[in-house]
């Protein structure tokens, strides 16, 4: 064990390079939370519970993406919720990964997969035309 | 009263790993822990290891787990808890032997917040002054005794330790609400930090462990609301 | 933390409701996130006409699945519900003053709507098996056997 | 074990307000460090409670004259009074530089410092009680500490922290620096250092109920005393009235100084018989035999009648939450009772050392009666008795006297550091104390001689036989008791052999400084044959100012002690009848 004498810490002079990233987004946290009450319980509820999803089929789908007020919806969620996901997964492996280097990969992994998984999404909800 | 105590044992000398050590004693309801622990030491195993020194829980030497939550043993009577009686050290912080943990970490984030007062200004021949309100507004965080109580409660903490813990964010509150103060903008950049005060995930162990009775997470949340309005 | 792990005790910690919320909401949310990429790539399949979509979608259609959807919902509830306590105590000044009826308000919530939707997903199984299959056909053959195909009939 | 050396110019031993205030001054001036048992903030002045005087004049006219008139008949006469002055009028400053570094204490509505009225604090010269002790609720010890332990953080001052002294080094009479344990892996730290100064507080220890912490073993003075420096003033131990009944945990003067009263087991207000102008607020020598008596009476309450009332239940609510809120929860948790509804029992508790090592006003410690200095070594706080506190300390004098003295202790530091050189040890400064601990590490234990059993008995007897009432024949008998602990404690064992936080080889070296404390107590108060202040003997029941108006010092004569005196300082006020 070291000797406890330290003076490195005497300082009085403000502390550099703040930045408001983890403010944004514990911020972001709440609002798109907020949002996706909207959204993601609204999804939800809509598959679920107002309609069967044993009714839902190719038709369905496309019935629904017939009109861009749907598929502005559908995005909406898609991008809120990934966003908010992959944040509050960053949070967590930033919790539970203190291996600097292991933190690193796995956090280039999360943010691959997720801009992967948005493009893939967004993709869908644009290219799709009907063919019923 | 007989008591069973069990305690999780270390010592860096001679064990690989922690382990458990079964005392049987005999007690008074209204003896504390403490004494209980000074039984153990005094009179069957005087390698025992653990802080304490005023017996009063005001010194905060003796955070630990009993039972399983955060505590102070010189806190607790033998009649407020259940028996078999379980005392572990607090967690997060690397065990040095038995009941004592390393507090350097700990010390060093609550270094980290500028914990006393800035003003630059001349205060003059007098002291300064403060009404009553406002020195009401940060009576609850100038209770803290720095026990780590709470920063060793937190689940946030125990899996990731570069968290600066409830603790430092305390005793930032201690100062950004005094209206003597003048650097509330320099500590909230601080606590704006990856493991600063957003790293908080309102868990509010701490708040139950805290010994004096602050309420901790309150603290935490003002903070965290007073860096959004000021940026 | 290597000293950590070798004095640790494998005890667990007393903590309150607020604690054993705080690691609901990491599991669920967790959760949810996977679920949501599954639920894009199945989506997507849609660009690949309706016999592959339709085709997936059919390994959903049973009564496993379907308690499975109930446990998506109980999550999605539960983790929106749950979040909207923590946006309280965040974000009014005397939230955390009411932590303990604020859970105890969120419980009720989650209860109040989460049984009626459990019911009317589950009901809503059985009312279109039973319409869907064959005559004759019970309860306990809806939760035991995969669902007709009754579109392509 | 390892020997590792450091070099400062300066070392303050204990990190308590006296430590903390004296690095504070140093600091900026040397290189410095400040060696501490405990963790700064684990230090027992945060246990202090009700506040600490200055002559404000926030609440009503006062005077700093008045203050020192209060601490002279408090203190019976016998504190040395150029002291008391420095003491009184530096207050005022102190408490404002305190408050400017952050200090919150409780506010009056147009915002300055709030006061409160404390025991034995009067107003022209003992013509009402007077409102003198600035406070912060009642946890002003801790924000003392909190506020100076801050300002040293601010500042960069260097700490050990958890490194017990337990040597100094003497050479030629001059100081060169101190040896150190380190308590996390037993490693010997010698620091080379000029000047020392010991600021390690009190040793109410050598009590069983006492409201002092564990660790306040005695050892600064332990180590100066077998150092052959002598302990002033021995004799003269403080107990306080009220401490909670068997824990001897303190409730504030503060309790009193709102209006709490004591009451006997038949709910008689008896101080008005004891003291019948400031009745409860008297000074605590008188307050502690009024109970004693009581009690001795068979009007204590409880089973053994061995306990009186603290009465707060008239207070309100409200003020007992606002003014007494740490002191009232010690009961709630403690005792398991609601003080707004119902009294508490409480007894005298041992406190605070009035005496210690002898020092001039800049600190200075003396090395015998003449008043000769030790070059290098200092001493502030509880430690030290300079002496401001005579016979009787009056409440809230010792928090002042922490940061007035401690203040002074630095300052001198910085003169001694910049006239002289830096001295050196050599490697060997450990030997002695790597011997005292390898000895205590290879003789096999036997719990016959254990730390406990012999600790036990000094407390229980001390409690029995050198507590508030003292004779000849409770003195003898304890002089013959500490001889026999004495020779047990030659063959003292301990059962731990480890390296690391091996808290129960400390225990046993902070054991001889009990005794050490126990032996000149006892020794003084034996040869101090008249009654003050705190000293009461049953067979001398009065002051005797012809004979006894000076300080004893307590020197260290092998296994004995040796009593020499010196004259108590006058000055404006002439020994009078101490009546209230
Ligand atoms: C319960 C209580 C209430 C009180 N209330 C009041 C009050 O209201 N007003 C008032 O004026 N006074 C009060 N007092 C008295 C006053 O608080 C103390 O006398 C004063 O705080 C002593 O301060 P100190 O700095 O001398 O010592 P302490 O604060 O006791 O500090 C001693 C320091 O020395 C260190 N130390 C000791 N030995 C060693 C060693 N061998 N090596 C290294 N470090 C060592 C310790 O770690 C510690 O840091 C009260 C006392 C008690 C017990
Ligand atoms: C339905 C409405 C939702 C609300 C109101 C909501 C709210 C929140 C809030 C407030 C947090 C922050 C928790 C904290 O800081 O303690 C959070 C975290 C999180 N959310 Fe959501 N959320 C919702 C939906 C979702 C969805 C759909 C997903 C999945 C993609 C998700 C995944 C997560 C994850 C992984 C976390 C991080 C958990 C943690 O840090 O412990 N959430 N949510
Ligand atoms: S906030 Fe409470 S629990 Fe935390 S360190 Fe301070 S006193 Fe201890
Ligand atoms: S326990 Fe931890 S997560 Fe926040 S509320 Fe307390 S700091
Ligand atoms: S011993 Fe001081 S807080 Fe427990």
């Amino acid at each position: 064990m070291s000797t406890n004498q330290r003076t490195d810490w005497a300082r009085r002079q403000p502390p550099t390079g703040g930045s408001n990233f983890e403010l944004y987004a514990w911020f972001f946290m709440r609002v798109s939370g907020l949002f996706l009450v909207l959204l993601a319980t609204g999804h939800m509820f809509i598959m679920h519970v107002f309609n069967d999803t044993l009714n839902l089929d190719y038709e369905f789908v496309a019935a629904r993406w017939d009109t861009p007020y749907w598929r502005t919806f559908d995005w909406l969620l898609l991008a809120l919720s990934l966003l908010h996901g992959t944040n509050g997964l960053r949070i967590v492996l930033h919790d539970n990964i203190s291996n600097q280097n292991l933190r690193k990969i796995s956090l280039s992994v999360l943010y691959f997969v997720s801009v992967m998984f948005f493009i893939l999404g967004t993709y869908v909800l644009i290219a799709f035309v009907s063919e019923v | 009263m007989d008591i069973t105590l069990n305690i999780l044992r270390y010592n860096p000398d001679s064990d690989k790993r922690g382990h458990w050590e079964e005392y049987k004693l005999e007690a008074e309801p209204d003896e504390r822990i403490l004494d209980l622990l000074h039984k153990v030491k005094w009179f069957d195993d005087g390698s025992l290891s653990f802080r304490r020194s005023c017996a009063h829980g005001v010194c905060g030497s003796d955070a630990m787990v009993i039972n399983g939550e955060n505590m102070l043993a010189c806190q607790v009577l033998v009649k407020e808890v259940s028996n078999p009686i379980k005392i572990e050290p607090i967690r997060g912080l690397p065990v040095i032997k038995d009941l004592v943990v390393d507090m350097e970490p700990f010390f060093d984030s609550y270094k980290k917040v500028l914990p006393y007062l800035i003003n630059d200004d001349e205060p003059g021949e007098r002291e300064r002054l403060q009404s009553p309100e406002d020195r009401e507004k940060f009576e609850d965080t100038t209770k803290c005794i720095l026990c780590a109580a709470c920063t060793t409660s937190c689940p946030v903490f125990w899996t990731a330790d570069s968290y600066i813990g409830p603790a430092a964010i305390v005793n930032a509150h201690r100062f950004i609400y005094d209206s003597r103060d003048t650097a509330d903008k320099q500590r909230l950049e601080i606590l704006k930090d990856v493991n600063g005060a957003f790293r908080c995930r309102t868990a509010f162990n701490c708040t139950s462990a805290c010994p004096r009775g602050i309420q901790v997470t309150k603290a935490i949340e003002d903070v965290k609301r007073k860096t959004l309005t000021i940026n | 933390m290597l000293n950590q792990k070798i004095v640790s005790s494998g005890s667990v910690y007393k903590g309150r409701t607020g604690m054993w919320l705080y690691i609901f909401h990491r599991v669920t949310g967790v959760a949810l996130f996977g679920y949501l990429l599954l639920h894009i790539i199945s989506t997507a399949l849609i660009l690949l006409g309706p016999e592959v979509y339709e085709g997936a979608e059919a390994i959903y259609k049973n009564f496993y699945f379907r308690l499975g959807e109930v446990g998506l919902m109980a999550a999605v509830l539960a983790h929106a519900i749950n979040g909207l306590r923590i946006i309280t105590v965040d974000l009014w000044s005397r939230g955390s003053e009411y932590q303990k009826r604020l859970n105890f308000v969120s419980l009720l919530i989650f209860i109040s709507v989460f049984i009626p939707t459990t019911y009317k997903m589950i009901s809503s199984y059985f009312e279109l098996c039973i319409e869907k299959s064959s005559p004759g056909t019970t309860v306990i053959d809806c939760m035991t056997r995969p669902l007709p195909d009754w579109k392509s009939k | 074990m390892k020997i590792i050396k450091h070099s400062f110019d300066g070392v303050i031993v204990g990190a308590g307000g006296a430590g903390l205030r004296a690095a504070i001054e140093a600091a900026p001036h040397m290189k410095l460090a400040v060696i501490t048992k405990l963790y700064p903030t684990r230090s027992h002045t945060g246990a202090a409670q009700g506040g600490m005087s200055a002559a404000l004049a926030n609440v009503e006219e006062d005077n700093w004259n008045w203050h020192a008139f209060d601490t002279v008949k408090g203190s019976d006469y016998l504190a040395d009074q150029p002291a008391v002055d420095i003491l009184c009028k530096e207050a005022i400053d102190s408490v404002i530089e305190l408050e400017h570094w952050g200090l919150p204490f409780s506010r009056l509505e147009n915002g300055k410092i709030a006061q409160r009225r404390f025991g034995g604090h009067t107003i022209k010269e003992g013509a009402a009680p007077a409102f003198r002790a600035c406070y912060a609720a009642d946890r002003t010890g801790h924000m003392i500490l909190q506020t100076l332990y801050q300002k040293c953080v601010s500042m960069g001052v260097t700490f050990f922290d958890e490194f017990q002294v337990l040597d100094i080094k003497i050479d030629d009479g001059i100081c060169k620096g101190v040896v150190a344990y380190e308590i996390a892996t037993g490693d010997i730290h010698i620091f080379e250092a000029r000047a020392v100064t010991f600021a390690t507080g009190g040793f109410g220890k050598i009590y069983k109920v006492s409201s002092n912490a564990h660790t306040l073993t005695g050892d600064g003075p332990g180590m100066l005393y077998q150092k052959g420096i002598p302990l002033e003033d021995m004799e003269f131990y403080q107990f306080h009235p009220t401490g909670i009944y068997r824990l001897g945990i303190l409730l504030s003067e503060a309790a009193r100084g709102e209006g709490g009263i004591l009451r006997n087991k038949d709910g008689e207000r008896f101080m008005e018989r004891y003291a019948p102008t400031i009745k409860d607020l008297a000074p605590r020598d008188m307050v502690s035999r009024a109970i004693a008596t009581e009690i001795n009476n068979g009007n204590g309450a409880g089973p053994k009648n061995d306990y009186v009332y603290l009465d707060l239940t008239h207070l309100g609510a409200e003020t007992i939450k606002q003014k007494l809120p740490d002191i009232t929860d010690f009961v709630r948790t403690y005792v398991k009772i609601e003080p707004i509804n119902e009294p508490i029992p409480v007894q005298p508790t041992a406190h605070y050392a009035m005496g210690g090592i002898p020092t001039d006003i800049y600190a200075r410690v003396l090395s015998d009666a003449s008043g000769s200095i030790l070059p290098g070594v200092y001493s502030a706080g509880e430690s030290a008795c300079v002496s401001v506190h005579g016979a009787n300390r009056l409440g809230t004098n010792s928090l002042l006297d922490i940061v007035v003295f401690g203040k002074r202790a630095g300052q001198s530091m910085v003169d001694y550091v910049s006239s002289t050189k830096p001295s050196s040890l050599s490697e060997n400064a450990a030997e002695e104390l790597v011997n005292k601990i390898e000895r205590l590490l290879e003789k096999e234990h036997n719990p016959e001689y254990s730390v406990p059993k012999i600790r036990e008995e000094l407390q229980d007897s001390m409690e029995e036989n050198a507590k508030i009432f003292r004779s000849d024949e409770t003195l003898n008998n304890q002089t013959k008791i500490l001889k026999n602990l004495r020779e047990r404690y030659q063959n003292v064992t301990i059962s731990d052999k480890g390296s690391v936080f091996n808290s129960e080889l400390l225990e046993a070296i902070e054991l001889e400084y009990l005794l050490d404390m126990s032996d000149t107590t006892v020794a003084s108060a034996l040869a101090r044959k008249e009654s003050r202040g705190a000293h009461s003997r049953i067979d001398h029941v009065e002051r005797d100012d012809k004979n006894w108006l000076k300080h004893s010092f307590a020197f260290k004569n092998g296994d004995e002690v040796k009593l020499k005196y010196k004259d108590v300082e006058l000055g404006k006020y002439e020994p009078m009848e101490r009546k209230y």
